[in-house]
């Protein structure tokens, strides 16, 4: 590995950029897009050249780490490192930015509430704390990240979104400041707990795991850490603020905030509740696993009830996240790296999804399912692209959403058999429920209005989605390049929860993990 | 010993050795690529390549078949035991000891599969270039075709089940595609989405299947999954044969998922006669018989089978009596001749050679009489109601004959080929059990019913066309597949059927034990062309011979009931849709009320404390003094209080 | 004497200038409770002193003076603006700033 | 007596008075004194300049000399003063926020009519005697000796080291407050009525004090803080004037910190006075409060914090929650910070309750943050106005953000740190005391102090909604008014400071552990 800082440098690529189109002049909105676009596609370079350079065989450990006193008064470092995980999930974010700031090119105009170049500086300081929050390995880092990431997507939300935007954005905002708050108070009991047990309390991630913290203080810590992510994922019954911010944020906001933020809920209970809490995690895992399996019947079959298609699709994430949080919890390396995988190919996924539906909604002027119809007709390419979408979300084999839940499926089936077999009617709900928009927006006679006002994508459009179902597809039948940086990381994380997978009933050598 | 036991009497060896492809057989990855070439090309195309595009569907389907007759030639030089081939492509799910590659498998089992694929395939891709020929929308038709090849042979060479499944998949989704094909049509539309979800019910069997594979073997490929299966218990066995039923069902139209494939008519008839007759919805059969290792070892298992098969003949069979639309009529048909191939797959290896031999058969036939229909349909203006056709013979002579080869052969009269498969399969069915054996041969007479029915109210009777047809033939792109079809109909079954070349060439992939009905073999035969010529006479007398009424009469019970397609679809709304959609709304409101109004209440409730308890803040310097002097006996009190 | 009961005594004054407080509307009576409350105090530490045999609290009692000498300039002063402008020196009246 | 809590006293042997260590105080008490002189013999045209030379050169040469001092650790003035760690951190503190306050005083481009303080307090509102004043253009600069007072009193507070010293401190911060709040040019009803209510409730509050001094010196037989804590060791705080003295001592200390329920004062003062000067009582009062509660309490009562710490945790969290529930629906600017102020006042007290080094050091940081964020929104709310002067009721802050984004930006940026969002300094101060909090065993109190803060968050979240989110009134006549450089320049050093000790807290951290703990 060269000497120079690939992490640092991709963290502070898109500040830079930030700063660059604040200096844009004013009104010159064109010109503040396309810096920011230059941005954004430069930070994806940098992140595949940085790719190019991990080591999948040590995909276990940090790499491309660095560490610099931050706040020595509490321990602090200013420290980041990648694991397999960290980087396909800074990957995730910062090939979607790209995307989003394309597809949303006249989402933000001069009507809008705030300045478009306000809106691609919070979307580049979003990507920093994006990348920052999955690289830290710092926890204090983490939650520093974990907090920040909030007020420009509560911007985001606020300034540029429809007409409930204020209700939505303070819904948000309150909601993860809550779980954010006492995941604070978790990790301050951490740092102490660190301080009683090392002598001097610390944040460095890899001094904190295996700590032997006394199991009814690593169920407070867990719980405090656990309900924060839960609210962020959003895990049942925290997620009734979801379909409100993401029905009401533009598109590309909605794209980034179900697609990557809510995935630091995920994250947080991999790489932190299982890592640093293992036993707090088993003890925990009934209620985990029944939260996860109510999710995704709940979600889905709200998502069936739905007639807002923005709703709609937030509330099958709602049920995608489900299946995330079962697999991360069923503590098998199927379920763990499923999982993982599941979070990619879900941002992907749903990014289509939104970006397409968002294209459509500011067509039609409308986010109501019963107003559309027969979109197929005037717009074949639309509604095309909306399928492979909706059929990766409703994880068609083949597309990469497949590998990836049925992974989470196996692996929560071969130790808890009953979650896995309740977890499995979820795949007929979603395709219920994708099918079910399908037909009732894309298909029949198209009225009037749908005539009259819905056209096909344009070059940009096409451009935007473009890559999204090309990595759909090729994850899908190819998910080796993901599989191979997931799968070591994934053997650490068993490895600290000091769980092993179950043994097959015949063929295997007979071991501990049995079949319950 | 139990009523079913018959065919476990010599549990079949595990299949032959597999070797690593080579030569030739490097090759087989091309069955693939080329038909999903075709389908990139064209869906992705655009309208660029409208002119030319359904021909680059035909040749696509066609070079997949050239290269399937190669790999077949090749397959026949080598000895029976070496039939078995794996061709390795590349990494594809791994995790731990989870590993699924992206491999394929060429054996005899899936050769045949492949032939019957590509070889019907090509036929119908020909004969939908003059179907089609007036839809704006023919290339994309032709995408969709192509995709359904290519995924259709994914199933069948699948090397392990998780690949098979997304074959398994690939072509419900062709099949949703197809059959949602006019989808500006609403009816087509909710018909394509009710064929995905029902296949998604089958799915979670098919999918529950691979994870107790996993569960249980450690692996999800053929190899480790069927060559250990003796070595696993019994109740992992039977679930994972009743989890592959399930996925099975779903697929093939069986009872209790039988319900999609009536409403699938929706789709253009070329669909119907490859998809909804000829291959996809044999998968179950294919799946089945795949299996057979598991099942062999698992009584309860084949009898569920056995049982599910039989329902399906007969309830097919009833539905199919009582269709006055041609389409519908046929796909009740094919509903209970895949009842029949399921059957027969559950009797084990006395059962699984003829399951595929009728499976083959069938699709000869059954896509004949489709594109036949198709033809018909072509002639009347699209329009399917056989209560307005009749004596269409003197006006679409070809279509008449090759259809009336197709209607021979179903029913099972000697030297066609539906005598040889569906004859074998009774006496293999008696030699297993009786109930099952009385089944298929009473299944047999009303075969003959429904489809003389058919036959004669569409060609033969009086005209009852409406004002507005001129029935003409079809033009010879569509004819030319039709006869072919007609000519496999009439001689394949003699070929491979009395020659027993079939049963030896299957024998080494599914084992295979000679059926030994408790009476003659003649005699079931005689008993079960007895049965035929009743059935055909019945229905020639009431649908020849008299006039049939242009309006469908009241009709019993019965026939009532099997035009409601035996309230399949009524239980289903009742059981599942209606409570469904009450679920919910409720759960929509629940959510917005409670969950969320949790949340939201939370809020005003502090609002409204704060709201309230502002008014404390009474503005009056005393009562600040008051509550200071209030406050200091608080400190004062829990000093105190900690004293103690 | 007993020193105890000036401390009772003192005790009860800072009790009377409470209550006063608390009592009474006009400002300058509140004014003078509190006055009375700070010259309680000045009894206790001028007693404490006595028992404790040390000049500490009687020094204490000279800058109570002081200060209260100091609050009174400061008090007067606010209170004699307020009745000019409201004609009332009631605490009640003053009244405008509430929840 | 534990070593956490007080190094070992200096041995004082020399009556002679530490000029050094006790020169900040002297210079700002040196300066209010001449700047008394200058009120009564100098022209008014030049008494301005002249006070805004004497009063900022008066802070720096006091910084200047605190800086000087750094490092220091006597028990100075015969015992009367202890010059340690703390007391310089503090002092330091005290000189920074009043610089910022006075320069957002000073301003005089904002109130067309001049500056925003009576031309005469004495004056009756609305009197023609008022109205002459006001057509004249007169301009009074009686704020800034008193104002200098103020600050002096302050600086000693936090120092005192022993009772009588803590009483005069007392006093001498209080009265130019009083003065101070009633000394508004516009709605003058109210800001007479803020002065009226801090008075009485201020001179109450000291009574409390005082006799609760005497009851701790009857019990001790010595005013000093160390002698105090000496008697304690004695006999374990067996008796019962102890804890009456405690009790009493403690009210009079709470009152200062706006703690519930002794906090009633605090939004309505804070409303009707001046806001630069609400801003300036806000923050420094805060720190010298918490300064003499802190030496009280680790010092004095050391022995005792067993008793004590209960108290304090029940007063803390009561704190906190009737500073954010009654902040909740707060429709006035000032008011809701008010709130806000109780609230943070609620968080800060968890520091004082850890009872160890981390706590004494969080809240010393908390204190300095919140004291800066406090100033700048105070700036900020001096800025908005329509044509009556400033404008605080919330509904007219509607849209501020489209008019105005530089000025909405800084205000949502000192919401977002009482809020206590990371990288910004709200944070810090939070994070330190939280963790002193759990360290000292408080781990419930913290818990109700991160759900109080999410809570709080709302009413925070609120006005930023207000000012970006929603779009102003049709008749709305607010409007930011652009200040002058010097409250530009208060606002710009906030905003700056919240920001750098929200990321970079270390610079401040560093300085409070080489503050160290008491001195005895």
């Amino acid at each position: 590995m060269t000497d120079f800082n690939w992490l640092l440098a991709l963290f502070l690529a898109p500040l830079v950029g930030a700063v660059a189109v604040l200096l844009v002049p004013k009104g010159a909105d064109k010109l503040a897009k396309q810096v920011g676009l230059v941005v954004s596609v430069v930070v994806f370079a940098l992140t595949v050249a940085m790719s190019l350079q991990f080591v999948p065989a040590e995909a276990g450990d940090f790499q491309f780490s660095f560490a610099y006193d931050w706040i020595p008064a509490f321990g602090v470092q200013f420290a980041m490192g990648l694991d397999g995980i960290a980087l396909v999930l800074v990957a995730l974010s910062t090939s979607l930015v790209p995307v989003v700031l394309l597809a949303g090119w006249d989402d933000v105009g001069p009507e809008s509430r705030g300045s478009v170049k306000g809106y691609v500086a919070l979307i580049l300081v979003l990507e920093a704390a994006m990348i920052g929050v999955f690289a830290a390995t710092d926890v204090f880092l983490f939650y520093v990240f974990f907090e920040a990431m909030l007020i420009p997507v509560y911007f985001l939300i606020g300034r540029y979104g429809g007409a409930r935007r204020s209700y939505a954005a303070v819904k948000f905002l309150l909601y993860s400041l809550f779980g954010g708050l006492l995941m604070l108070a978790a990790l301050i009991g951490l740092y102490v707990v660190s301080g009683d047990l090392l002598g001097t309390g610390t944040f460095d991630f890899t001094q904190l795991v295996g700590l032997d913290i006394p199991e009814s203080t690593q169920r407070w810590l867990f719980l405090g850490f656990f309900v924060a992510f839960a609210i962020k994922a959003p895990l049942v019954p925290f997620h009734t603020w979801l379909p409100d911010a993401a029905a009401e944020s533009t598109p590309g906001t909605a794209v980034l905030l179900v697609g990557v933020l809510d995935k630091v809920g995920t994250f947080g209970m991999l790489r932190y509740c299982l890592e640093l809490f293992p036993e707090a995690s088993t003890w925990a895992t009934p209620v985990v696993l029944v939260l996860a399996v109510v999710g995704i019947i709940y979600g889905a079959l709200l998502a069936i009830g739905q007639s807002d298609l923005k709703r709609l699709i937030a509330y099958t994430s709602v049920s995608h996240f489900g299946f995330i949080a079962l697999g991360i919890f069923a503590m098998t390396t199927r379920g763990q790296s499923g999982s993982t995988l599941y979070m990619v190919n879900h941002g992907f996924s749903t990014a289509a999804l939104f970006l397409i539906a968002g294209f459509l909604i500011s067509r039609r002027g409308s986010r109501v399912i019963d107003d559309f119809g027969g979109v197929q007709k005037v717009a074949p390419v639309l509604a095309g692209t909306f399928l492979v979408a909706g059929l990766s979300s409703l994880a068609l084999p083949g597309l990469s959403s497949f590998v990836s839940e049925f992974l989470v499926l196996v692996g929560t089936f071969e130790r808890y058999t009953w979650a896995g077999i309740i977890a499995t009617i979820g795949i007929v709900l979603a395709a219920l429920y994708i099918l079910l928009m399908y037909q009732r927006t894309m298909t029949g006679e198209a009225p009037d209005e749908v005539r009259e006002k819905v056209h096909d994508l344009r070059g940009r459009e096409v451009l935007a989605i473009a890559p999204l179902l090309v990595v759909i597809i090729a994850l899908g039948f190819y998910p080796k390049p993901v599989l191979d940086v997931v799968n070591p990381a994934v053997d650490r994380v068993m490895q600290s929860v000091g769980a092993t997978d179950p043994a097959p009933q015949v063929g295997g050598p007979v071991a501990e993990g049995t079949q319950q | 010993m139990s009523p079913f036991s018959g065919a476990v009497a010599s549990v079949a060896e595990p299949s032959s050795a597999v070797s690593e492809a080579s030569g030739v057989f490097g090759l087989t990855w091309l069955l693939i690529a080329l038909p999903l070439l075709g389908a990139a090309v064209l869906l992705l195309g655009g309208r660029r390549t409208n002119p030319w595009g359904h021909w680059l569907g035909v040749l696509m389907a066609a070079g997949s078949f050239a290269v399937a007759v190669v790999l077949f030639a090749g397959m026949l030089g080598l000895g029976e035991e070496e039939r078995s081939i794996r061709q390795f492509l590349f990494d594809w799910v791994f995790v731990g000891t989870f590993e699924a590659p992206v491999a394929l498998r060429l054996d005899q089992l899936s050769m045949t599969f492949v032939l019957l694929i590509t070889g019907v395939g090509t036929l119908i891709h020909i004969y939908s270039v003059g179907y089609m020929s007036h839809d704006p929308d023919r290339r994309r038709f032709f995408g969709y075709l192509n995709l359904f090849v290519a995924s259709m042979l994914l199933l069948v060479l699948a090397d392990n089940y998780l690949l098979l499944y997304v074959g398994w998949e690939g072509v419900g989704l062709a099949s949703y595609l197809l059959i949602g094909f006019w989808y500006y049509k609403s009816s087509a539309a909710v018909a394509a989405k009710k064929a995905f979800v029902v296949n998604r019910v089958g799915d979670v069997g098919l999918s529950l299947a691979i994870m107790l594979m996993f569960v249980t073997f450690g692996s999800v490929t053929f190899e480790g999954v069927l060559d250990n299966a003796a070595a696993a218990s019994d109740s992992s066995l039977t679930w994972i044969g009743l989890a592959l039923l399930l996925g099975a069902a779903g697929k093939s139209a069986q009872f209790p998922l039988q319900s999609w494939l009536l409403d699938a008519m929706e789709g253009p008839t070329p669909v119907s006669a490859l998809i909804h007759a000829a291959t996809m919805v044999t998968a179950g059969v294919y799946l089945i018989v795949r299996s057979a290792d598991i099942f062999n070892l698992s009584e309860t298992a084949r009898t569920a089978v056995i049982v599910i098969g039989g329902i399906t003949l007969v309830m097919g069979a009833i539905i199919g009596s009582a269709k006055d639309d041609i389409k519908k009529a046929l796909a009740g048909s094919t509903m209970s001749q895949i009842g029949y191939m399921i059957l027969a797959a559950g009797l084990g290896t006395v059962g699984y050679v003829f399951a595929i031999f009728h499976l083959v058969m069938h699709g000869f036939f059954k896509a004949d009489m489709f594109l036949g229909a198709g033809s018909v349909m072509h002639g009347m203006n699209d329009q399917v109601n056989m209560r307005r056709f009749g004596l269409l013979r003197t006006v679409m002579v070809t279509t008449w004959i090759t259809f009336g080869i197709g209607w021979l052969a179903i029913l099972g009269v000697p030297p066609f080929s539906g005598f040889f498969s569906k004859d074998k399969i009774i006496e293999a069915a008696f030699s297993v059990n009786a109930v099952a054996g009385w089944v298929t041969l009473l299944g047999a007479g009303i075969t003959a019913f429904y489809m003389t029915r058919l036959f004669a109210m569409t060609f033969h009777g009086k005209k009852r066309w409406t004002d507005d047809v001129h029935p003409h033939e079809s033009p010879w792109i569509m004819m030319g597949p039709v006869a072919v079809l007609a000519l496999l109909s009439a001689v394949a079954g003699l070929a491979l059927g009395p020659t027993g070349l079939f049963e030896r060439w299957l024998e080494p992939v599914t084992g295979f034990t000679e059926p030994t009905p408790p009476v003659a073999p003649a005699v079931i035969s005689i008993a079960a062309l007895v049965l035929v010529l009743i059935g055909a006479g019945i229905a020639w007398v009431t649908y020849a011979r008299n006039p049939v009424p242009e309006v469908a009469p009241a009709g019993n019970l019965l026939t009532r009931a099997a035009r409601a397609d035996l309230y399949g679809d009524a239980v289903n709304e009742a059981v599942f849709m209606r409570p469904g959609q009450y679920l919910t709304r409720w759960l929509v409101w629940f959510d917005n009320r409670v969950v969320d109004g949790a949340v939201n209440g939370t809020a005003a409730t502090i609002g409204g404390l704060s709201g309230r308890l502002r008014r404390l803040q009474t503005g009056f310097t005393r009562s600040y003094a008051l509550s200071m002097l209030g406050g200091a006996a608080l400190v004062a009190a829990v000093l105190v209080l900690v004293r103690l | 004497m007993n020193p105890m009961n000036y401390l009772y005594l003192s005790a009860v004054l800072f009790t009377i200038g409470a209550l006063g407080v608390l009592l009474r509307r006009n400002a300058i009576v509140v004014f003078m409770s509190v006055e009375l409350m700070l010259n309680a105090s000045n009894l206790a530490f001028v007693s404490f002193a006595d028992i404790h045999g040390n000049l500490d609290g009687q020094v204490m009692a000279f800058f109570v003076m002081v200060v209260a000498a100091a609050e009174v300039v400061v008090g007067l002063a606010i209170i004699m603006i307020i009745f000019r402008t409201r004609r009332s020196a009631s605490v009640d009246e003053a009244n405008l700033l509430k929840y | 007596m534990n070593a956490i809590l007080a190094t070992s006293a200096v041995d004082i042997t020399s009556p002679t008075i530490e000029y050094a260590a006790l020169a900040p105080i002297l210079i700002v008490l040196g300066a209010a004194v001449l700047g008394v002189l200058v009120e009564a013999f100098v022209p008014q045209y030049l008494r301005r300049t002249i006070q805004l030379v004497l009063t900022f050169g008066a802070l720096a040469a006091a910084f200047v000399a605190v800086l000087r001092a750094r490092g220091t650790v006597i028990v100075a003035a015969e015992g009367s003063v202890a010059i340690d760690g703390p007391t310089i951190f503090m002092q330091g503190s005290i000189l920074v926020l009043a610089a910022i306050a006075a320069l957002v005083i000073a301003e005089r481009h904002v109130d067309p009519a001049g500056d925003s303080f009576a031309p005469r307090a004495s004056a009756l509102p609305g009197s023609e005697q008022e109205q002459a004043y006001t057509r004249l253009g007169w301009l009074q600069t009686e704020v800034w000796p008193l104002f200098l007072f103020a600050v002096g009193g302050m600086l000693l507070f936090p120092a005192a080291n022993d009772l009588i010293t803590m009483f005069v401190a007392l006093e001498v911060l209080s009265l130019p407050l009083y003065i101070l709040a009633g000394m508004a040019r516009r709605r003058r009803l109210l800001s007479q009525e803020a002065a009226l209510k801090y008075f009485v409730l201020g001179a109450f509050s000291s009574a409390f004090f005082l006799y609760g001094a005497a009851l701790l010196y009857g019990y001790s037989g010595s005013m000093k803080l160390s002698g105090i804590a000496d008697a304690l060791t004695a006999d374990a705080g067996q008796n019962g004037l102890v804890i009456a003295g405690t009790a009493l001592v403690t009210v009079g200390l709470l009152f200062k910190i706006g703690a519930a329920p002794f906090h009633q004062w605090t939004p309505d003062v804070y409303q009707g006075s001046p806001t630069s000067i609400t801003g300036f009582m806000a923050a420094c009062t805060k720190v010298a409060a918490f300064g003499a509660l802190l030496r009280i309490m680790y010092v004095a009562l050391g022995g005792l914090r067993f008793d004590w710490r209960p108290m304090l945790i029940v007063i803390a969290g009561l704190t906190m929650i009737v500073g954010t529930i009654f902040a909740l629906t707060q429709t006035d600017i000032k008011r809701m910070l008010a709130y806000s102020s109780i609230a943070q006042a609620g968080f800060i007290l968890v520091g004082v309750v850890a009872t160890n080094e981390a706590g004494l050091q969080g809240t010393l940081v908390y204190l300095l943050a919140y004291g800066i964020a406090t100033i700048g929104a105070f700036a900020i709310v001096t800025l908005v106005r329509d044509t009556t002067g400033e404008a605080t009721h919330l509904s007219q802050w509607a849209g501020l953000g489209k008019r105005s984004p530089v000025v909405a930006g800084a205000f949502a940026l000192f919401l977002l740190a009482f809020a206590g969002i990371p990288l910004t300094s709200g944070f810090t101060g939070k994070f330190a005391v939280f963790t002193a909090g759990i360290q000292g065993g408080a781990t419930g109190l913290v818990v109700l102090g991160v759900v109080a803060s999410a809570v709080a968050a709302f009413f925070y979240v609120r006005v930023i909604v207000l000012m970006f989110f929603n779009d102003p009134a049709v008749d709305s006549r607010t409007a930011v008014v652009v200040p002058s450089s010097f409250t530009t320049f208060a606002i710009t050093v906030a905003v700056a400071l919240t920001v750098v000790i929200g990321v970079l807290p270390q610079l401040v951290l560093t300085l409070v552990e080489q503050a160290g703990i008491f001195v005895r």
